[in-house]
């Protein structure tokens, strides 16, 4: 007798941190305690999308959305909902202007706004299992590909479906696919690049999570249409879960005859090896990931020749991102020309973008080109939270730039984001409110790059090290009017003579944070302030008397922390900070529990 | 018989090969260097060329002494002459002895093309051991019949 | 009338007289065809006999042995005297022979080897009234030519059978050698030695070896086994009988016409195939030769070069 | 062939050929600091960046990199470039700043100071800026991949692995010669472990031996050439259009058939290091006469001027004869040549330094035509000629501080004064040796030696430069030391009396030779194993031994072993050899 009723707990990293796993082992003993094993069947899903609303459930058939679930909440649970029929309120959803609950999944515009394209199989299946993929029509793509097209329609349908590559510069992946297909050089090899090294980022990790048979199957199918012999999966092994999955997936496929020798007798031979990232932003970058994979140490080299002529071990190499072969099957299945209608004229399709920072609802977003950025932070992320005011956007990570608060009516795509002085990027798309210092955000993404940087071409070494120190001198008080003009002059010509991506990029945050609010930079550099008070050494610590006496009774709580000894006063008298001994470390607003400590 | 009244005069034989000891014997003449006039002077090809029966020929014609001299080893301008010298003297030394000859009155001596005075040492030294050791007197043929 | 021949024997140890019996059944054809007059050892002729015959009337005597005594030399001559023809018969009338050999010594020195403190014989013994006289003992010991004009030689110790016959045929045959020929192959004994062919290709020995102490093998060169046999230096003629016998060859057949001192030679041969240049290891590998005289000159000491070794 | 304008020339170059080849071409001058022609392109250091226009509007691509490709609109000196150029070079200097290469191409582009310092800041003017061009010359041209890259960013710098001394290291220099701030730095040192004063060997792989070599033709040095040691470089190939240089050429043994050889293999030179009296490779600035003659030769080390080790042209220069000549402990003869070829120092070191010349002699020997003159000339011209061996060589500082570095303590026999010369170098004129490899090539061609070493000739007076064995001949320094016209006049008789042979047709070979008497041969092979020149062979069918008459060289030491009197030796019969003991012994 079929179970009744599927309880789809999600086992994503983000969950999994949040010991989503003891949710589940308290669910699966509650169960076999109410003899209830037989109908009702617990399900460890991958990444749902919903992060912030971790460690979650979905009650399937009827869609019931339950979240921050604790083990403690579970007898409660399954007594109410699995034996009496009635959800739990207590457990369900909150919109934070609306106060009532939405108990459907569905309800929630978290997930309603959402396109599932590349995560149309997240939260529903267990990715440890393939049969659950196929189920859902896994690999009916591969079949049709291999039965009933000819490598050039299948070219041919990815020409029109008008797919861009997701990794971040959007290079039209049906022309990618024929400059390999077109190249003479054997064997011919196709690369999924995973390294996903974009601090905030971490879609390509939940699709390899959730649904690692939509990336083999979209590489499969690639590897078809050029003539592809092998196939390496490029992945961060920060991503030990993303790696054990995929490990498991590929043993499964090649067990039933979709990976190997002679796939499902079309004679069709191709297999995929895994090869595990070091943890080096810059093998990100393309000429640097092979020579990785080689491995000879992860340095990029000048092009041309494209790895399309010249790529791994000196052979045609066709290399696209996790998100862009999990598209590949659905365009397959349903045409180039279904996913054409979906997103803009010149950017087609749905792109993944990871919503973090000040937000409401942390997560995966996976909405069709072209859709506002404020219906993304809006609608979708359900603002931002405590009251703060949206500032900017920093989307495509640390080579991206970021956007103000003026173009939040800005419809997404490649061109429009390149525009504004950021670019696409992976996907990360990281919201800042008002207590964001854009001088202090431009400093820290271009920390990253220049730690990241591998250091082969003078521009990136010297430039980001160069525009690094300007940048501390000003967070740290000391910048001056010739340091902006030296960034920005620096800022140029790194991006315009960097040899590989990372260099090119990397000004982009300063670019852009100049261009967009060049007032906190003089703000910093003039008036010695920063605006968001994250640059300490600019901010004077005041103690509120009033606030300090009636409800702290002077507790002298801030002036025993002080490590200068810079605070002075009596018991029950206002305190005061003597400035000239402030090293302004902040410590005395931590410890006050009366918020007296007023940061100017 | 004394030819100068300097009592005994041995009379030698030597056997002077063509390439180092006769050369080294022209070389004593042409620097002026002073030795005994004793030794009578047979130049042979080399001294792997001296038959035994030549050296007892020597004796029984009257010859005190026979000197024999070659090359020094691996000087040899035939390679290897001087050592089929050495072994024939060495041998017939043995057979003099028996013969009731004292073998000093056979010498083998290696004396190179630039060893002038080696050579004027040599046949000065050898006429003066000869004359210590006295005429050699060997039984006359005719003493029989 | 059948041309008379004589036959007689000095020092000699009989061997000669022997050969000429060996020749078996021919011995007959030989009496038919000549006259024996004197032959001591065999019929009762007697000294006086030979010295009634005119002179010149005997055909060809015969000599065999060295002569070590005044006797010897006496009827030596006469023979001469006697016979148109002298034919030095066997190596110790050619060269002296092992007889020869005293001369390593004189007649005081033998007298004292040989009679020790006995009694030593005196020349001439008067006892009541009779005389008893001996040869005078010469100390050296020569061989026939140094004392009477020899016509022909033939060589050997004893001369073999064929060799002997093929003297008489040439003796006898219308035309006579040469005088002084040595009635025998004018080679070297390796010409007729069975092992001819197993020389090495370079005959160079590291070591020597003395005949009691080794078996040699029966086939290959004996003088390549490190033996010192005396082949090379020595006439053909005996048809290796030795070398048959697997006993190295000593010399007996004298030198070949062209060598004046058999030991020198004999000598100079073996010296110079020791295969080393290192007086030391020379002089190491010679000790298997301990008595050079004997060994070089056993059958030719007297007609050496130095004749007899000097005493003090 | 590929059709593109750079700054407005239009040119015609191959496919494949580079932008800065095709600027080069047209000889536009573009800065460069990690290309070097003979390594494959890096485009890590970005200087060499220029304009080219691309549909979207203008990209900066590096020239020594990209490829010409047809139509193409390039500009190198476009404001938009130069401002690039300048500031890339502004972040070098920013953390190198006294980099002489980067200060003159940032000259060459108005650039004085670099606005800001990097937290990097390296003051040296050998500091390593990263440019790569060692570890790629070490890996694709030398290919022993000894050095490489370190730690990634800002830490990069080249390094061995675990900056361990490498084994793989070959010492080639190849690193240092492409260095363009030299950071890496080649120390050659000499046997004594000091660096050399004169590379007397060639300091490159591929070299020309000296400007006036005959044949004017470069050699490979196969110890120093890298292509022997990893199989790969081979530059020197790709760059010589004819194509003449073949690594696979090796020395091949040609054997030629001669009648007659002239052995002249000339001397060594007395190495003084032991007569520790004249401190030779103990004190600085003693040499000996070929290290001057190398010195004063205008393609050596100093371009022929005078200069001591310091660089200094020397006040005084102290010339001493008979080094290890006219000694009883080293070699007893005259080497003839030394008091000339002192005179000749005397005169050039007096002209070329005007320093104060001490000549040590014990007999000025200048027999020579015209030698006279010549050392009555350098006498007026001041140099001071001092009869006494000289005893020491001390360094001036022992004694009281004279003007000299080096104190020369002799006796000065004619005025019986003990003297000390202070000079500032000395000039050892060491003596003439035979060669140290006379012995074996004395015994290749039978040649015996006199007691000084050199080759003995068959006669001293009467025929100086033939030897014992007719055909060879010996000449020149071989034979005895002697001076450049006694060279070339025994060269010349050598030659003359080689001539003469040649002419005549045919070679008179000496009568003297060994015969066998077939007859009398009884085949006892005795005489076979004693002939050296295998002369005597064995004749199956007939059993007798036979001699070549050309093989034998007439010793006759078989015809005294032949125990069968079969061998005779013509010219020494045993006959004729008895004849002369009887005439001998007659009296």
């Amino acid at each position: 007798m079929p179970h009744r009723m599927h309880l789809m707990v999600c086992a994503g990293t983000g969950c999994v941190a949040n010991r989503s796993p003891e949710v589940r082992d308290a669910l699966v003993t509650e169960i076999a305690k109410r003899g209830l094993e037989n109908e009702i069947q617990v399900v460890t899903t991958g990444c749902n999308g919903f992060c912030g609303a971790g460690p979650l459930m979905v009650v399937q058939p009827d869609g019931i959305f339950y979240q921050q679930l604790s083990p403690k909440d579970v007898p409660h649970l399954v007594e109410e909902h699995f034996l009496k029929g009635r959800p739990v309120q207590k457990l369900m959803y909150v919109p934070p202007e609306t106060r009532t609950p939405l108990p459907k999944m569905m309800d929630i515009p978290f997930f309603s706004r959402q396109r599932l394209i590349a995560l149309r199989n997240r939260g529903l299946i267990d990715p440890e299992r393939i049969e659950e993929y196929i189920a859902r029509d896994g690999y009916a793509a591969l079949a049709k590909a291999l039965s009933q097209m000819t490598p050039q329609q299948i070219l041919e349908e990815v020409k029109i479906s008008g797919l861009r590559g997701r990794g971040g510069a959007g290079f039209p992946t049906g022309a990618k696919w024929e400059h390999v297909l077109k190249a003479e050089g054997e064997p011919k090899y196709v690369i999924c690049n995973g390294d996903e090294g974009d601090p905030g980022a971490f879609m390509d990790r939940s699709i390899v999570e959730s649904d690692p048979h939509s990336v083999i199957e979209g590489m499969l199918i690639g590897a078809r249409a050029i003539g592809a012999r092998w196939g390496v999966v490029y992945i961060r092994n920060e991503y030990p879960l993303a790696v054990q999955r995929l490990m498991i997936a590929l043993e499964q496929a090649r067990e039933y005859g979709l990976l190997g020798d002679n796939i499902l007798d079309t004679g069709f031979d191709f297999d995929i090896s895994v090869s595990r990232g070091a943890g080096a932003f810059v093998c990100g970058e393309a000429t640097a990931l092979v020579s990785a994979v080689e491995g000879r140490p992860g340095e990029p080299r000048a092009r041309p020749p494209r790895l399309a002529q010249h790529g791994l071990w000196g052979k045609p190499t066709c290399l696209n991102n996790v998100e862009t072969w999990a598209d590949v099957p659905p365009i397959i299945n349903n045409g180039g020309a279904w996913y054409a209608q979906i997103g803009t004229e010149k950017s087609k399709g749905t792109k993944v973008f990871s919503l973090v920072g000040k937000i409401n609802n942390t997560g995966l977003v996976e909405v069709p080109m072209g859709i506002t950025l404020r219906e993304i932070i809006y609608d979708i992320g359900g603002g931002v939270p405590g009251g703060k005011k949206f500032k900017a956007v920093q989307t495509g990570g640390p080579s991206g730039g970021c956007i103000p608060n003026e173009l939040i009516d800005l419809p997404i795509d490649f061109e429009s984001l390149a525009e504004a002085g950021s670019m696409m990027g992976s996907g990360g798309m990281v919201i800042m409110d008002e207590d964001t210092c854009m001088v202090d955000v431009a400093r820290y993404f271009l920390a990253f790059t220049q730690d990241e940087s591998c250091g082969k071409c003078a521009p990136c070494r010297e430039g980001t090290q160069l525009m690094l120190d300007i940048l501390t001198r000003i967070t740290d008080g000391h910048g001056t009017m010739e340091d902006l003009d030296a960034l920005e002059e620096v800022a140029k010509v790194v991006a315009e003579t960097s040899l590989c991506g990372l260099g090119t990029s990397a000004p982009n945050p300063v670019l852009t944070t100049m261009r967009y609010f060049r007032d906190e930079y003089l703000a910093h550099i003039g008036a010695h302030k920063c605006p968001a008070h994250v640059c300490r050494q600019l901010n004077t610590y005041r103690i509120d008397p009033a606030i300090c006496v009636e409800r702290g009774h002077g507790c002298g709580v801030c002036r025993r922390e002080c490590p200068e000894k810079a605070i002075f006063g009596e018991k029950n008298q206002a305190h005061r900070v003597d400035a000239t001994l402030c090293n302004k470390c902040g410590t005395c607003v931590d410890v006050c529990h009366f918020n007296a400590v007023i940061v100017e | 018989m004394s030819r100068n009244g300097r009592g005994f005069e041995p009379r030698i034989v030597g056997f002077l090969c063509n390439w180092c000891s006769y050369s080294g014997a022209d070389l004593a003449g042409v620097s002026r260097m002073k030795s005994a006039p004793n030794l009578r002077i047979i130049r042979v090809m080399c001294s792997g060329r001296v038959d035994p029966s030549f050296i007892l020929r020597a004796f029984q014609l009257g010859a005190d002494g026979v000197l024999v001299a070659g090359c020094h080893p691996g000087d040899c301008h035939y390679q290897e002459g001087n050592a089929k010298a050495l072994r024939r003297v060495l041998l017939l030394k043995r057979m003099l002895r028996d013969f009731g000859i004292d073998e000093h009155r056979l010498r083998l001596e290696w004396i190179s093309a630039a060893e002038g005075e080696r050579f004027a040492a040599v046949s000065t030294e050898f006429t003066e051991q000869l004359r210590a050791l006295g005429p050699l007197v060997l039984a006359r043929r005719a003493e029989v019949a | 009338m059948k041309p008379k021949v004589a036959f007689y024997w000095c020092a000699s140890c009989g061997g000669c007289e022997e050969a000429v019996v060996d020749l078996d059944e021919k011995i007959l054809d030989v009496a038919n065809a000549v006259d024996i007059v004197f032959w001591p050892v065999a019929l009762d002729f007697k000294e006086h006999d030979v010295e009634a015959m005119p002179d010149g009337s005997i055909l060809a005597s015969f000599i065999n042995g060295a002569i070590r005594n005044s006797d010897q030399l006496k009827i030596a001559k006469l023979l001469r005297a006697k016979s148109q023809v002298v034919v030095a018969f066997g190596v110790c009338a050619q060269l002296g022979g092992i007889p020869g050999l005293a001369n390593m010594s004189d007649a005081k020195g033998i007298f004292a080897e040989v009679y020790r403190d006995g009694v030593a014989p005196v020349r001439l013994h008067r006892e009541n009234g009779h005389s008893l006289s001996l040869p005078e003992f010469f100390d050296t010991v020569v061989a026939l030519d140094r004392v009477i004009d020899v016509d022909y030689y033939v060589p050997g110790c004893p001369p073999t059978p064929k060799i002997i016959g093929d003297a008489l045929g040439a003796l006898l045959g219308s035309n006579l050698p040469p005088k002084g020929t040595v009635l025998a192959p004018d080679q070297a004994l390796c010409e007729q030695c069975p092992r001819k062919d197993t020389r090495p290709e370079k005959l160079l020995l590291k070591e020597l070896k003395r005949v009691h102490q080794v078996v040699a093998d029966q086939q290959t060169c004996l003088l390549a086994q490190g033996l010192a046999c005396l082949g090379p230096a020595t006439r053909a003629g005996c048809e290796a009988m030795c070398i048959r016998g697997n006993m190295p060859c000593t010399g007996c057949f004298g030198p070949t016409s062209r060598v004046r001192d058999f030991g020198a030679k004999a000598l100079s041969a073996i010296a110079s195939v020791i295969d080393s240049n290192d007086e030391g290891e020379i002089t190491r590998i010679l000790e298997a030769l301990p008595d050079p005289v004997g060994t070089f000159y056993r059958y030719s000491l007297p007609s050496s070069l130095l004749g007899r070794r000097r005493m003090e | 062939m590929i059709r593109l304008t750079i700054d407005g020339k239009t040119t015609e170059v191959e496919r494949g050929t580079t932008l800065l080849h095709a600027a080069r071409f047209l000889d536009i001058k573009i800065p460069t600091l990690c290309y070097h022609p003979l390594i494959k392109p890096f485009a890590a250091c970005r200087l060499c960046v220029v304009e080219v226009k691309r549909s979207w509007g203008m990209e900066l691509v590096p020239s020594c990199h990209v490829a010409c490709q047809e139509g193409m609109e390039v500009s190198t000196g476009s404001s938009h470039v130069l401002a690039a150029r300048r500031l890339v070079l502004e972040l070098m200097l920013a953390r190198w700043p006294n980099v002489p290469i980067l200060r003159k191409y940032a000259a060459e582009l108005g650039l004085e100071k670099p606005r800001f310092a990097s937290p990097l800041r390296d003051e040296r003017e050998d500091a390593c800026i990263l440019c790569g061009l060692c570890v790629r010359a070490c890996d694709e041209v030398v290919g022993a991949s000894a050095i490489s890259f370190a730690e990634r960013g800002i830490g990069r710098r080249v390094a061995t692995p675990f900056n361990l001394e490498s084994e793989s290291c070959i010492a080639c220099g190849a690193c240092a010669l492409v260095c363009p701030t030299s950071y890496i730095k080649f120390e050659a040192e000499d046997h004594r472990g000091k660096p050399p004063e004169f590379l007397l060997d060639p300091n490159t792989a591929i070299y020309m031996p000296t400007a006036q070599a005959v044949p004017k033709v470069p050699s490979i040095d196969r110890d120093s050439c890298i292509h022997f040691q990893t199989g790969g470089c081979q530059k020197c190939v790709e760059v010589c259009e004819p194509g003449a240089v073949n690594h696979k050429m090796v020395d091949e043994e040609i054997e030629v058939e001669v009648g007659q050889v002239l052995v002249a293999i000339g001397y060594d030179t007395f190495d003084p290091t032991p007569m520790a009296q004249y401190a030779y490779g103990r004190l600085d600035n003693v040499y000996t006469g070929l290290e001057v003659e190398r010195m004063l030769n205008s393609t050596g080390p100093t371009g022929g001027r005078v200069l001591l080790k310091n660089g200094k042209p020397p006040r005084a220069v102290g010339i001493v004869h008979c080094v290890g000549s006219r000694d009883e402990n080293y070699h007893r003869y005259c080497s003839r040549v030394c008091c000339m070829y002192a005179l000749k120092f005397a005169h050039v070191v007096k002209e070329r330094s005007g320093a104060e010349i001490y000549n040590f002699y014990i007999d000025m020997r200048a027999f020579g035509k015209g030698y006279e003159e010549f050392y009555s000339r350098v006498l007026n011209e001041g140099a001071n000629v001092i009869r006494g061996k000289v005893a020491e060589v001390v360094q001036a500082g022992w004694s009281k501080q004279k003007e000299g570095a080096l104190l020369l303590r002799c006796e000065d026999t004619l005025i019986g004064r003990f003297r000390e010369i202070p000079v500032d170098m000395v000039i050892l004129c060491n003596a003439i040796e035979p060669r140290r490899d006379a012995e074996q090539v004395g015994r290749l061609f039978g040649l015996s030696r006199s007691p000084d070493g050199f080759f003995l000739e068959r006669h001293p007076k009467l025929d100086p430069v033939a030897t014992m064995t007719d055909g060879i001949f010996v000449a020149g320094c071989a034979q005895g030391p002697k001076d450049i016209p006694d060279v070339v006049a025994q060269a010349c008789a050598a030659a003359a009396r080689m001539m003469a042979t040649i002419s005549k047709g045919e070679v008179e070979i000496d009568p003297v030779r060994a015969e066998v008497m077939e007859e009398y041969c009884s085949g006892c092979r005795v005489c076979s194993a004693l002939c050296p020149y295998s002369a005597i062979s064995y004749v199956a069918e007939r059993k007798v031994s036979q001699v070549n008459s050309a093989l034998c060289k007439g010793c006759g030491t078989c015809v005294a072993a032949c125990p069968s009197g079969a061998m005779t030796g013509y010219g020494f019969t045993d006959r004729q050899i008895n004849a002369e003991l009887e005439g001998v012994l007659a009296v």
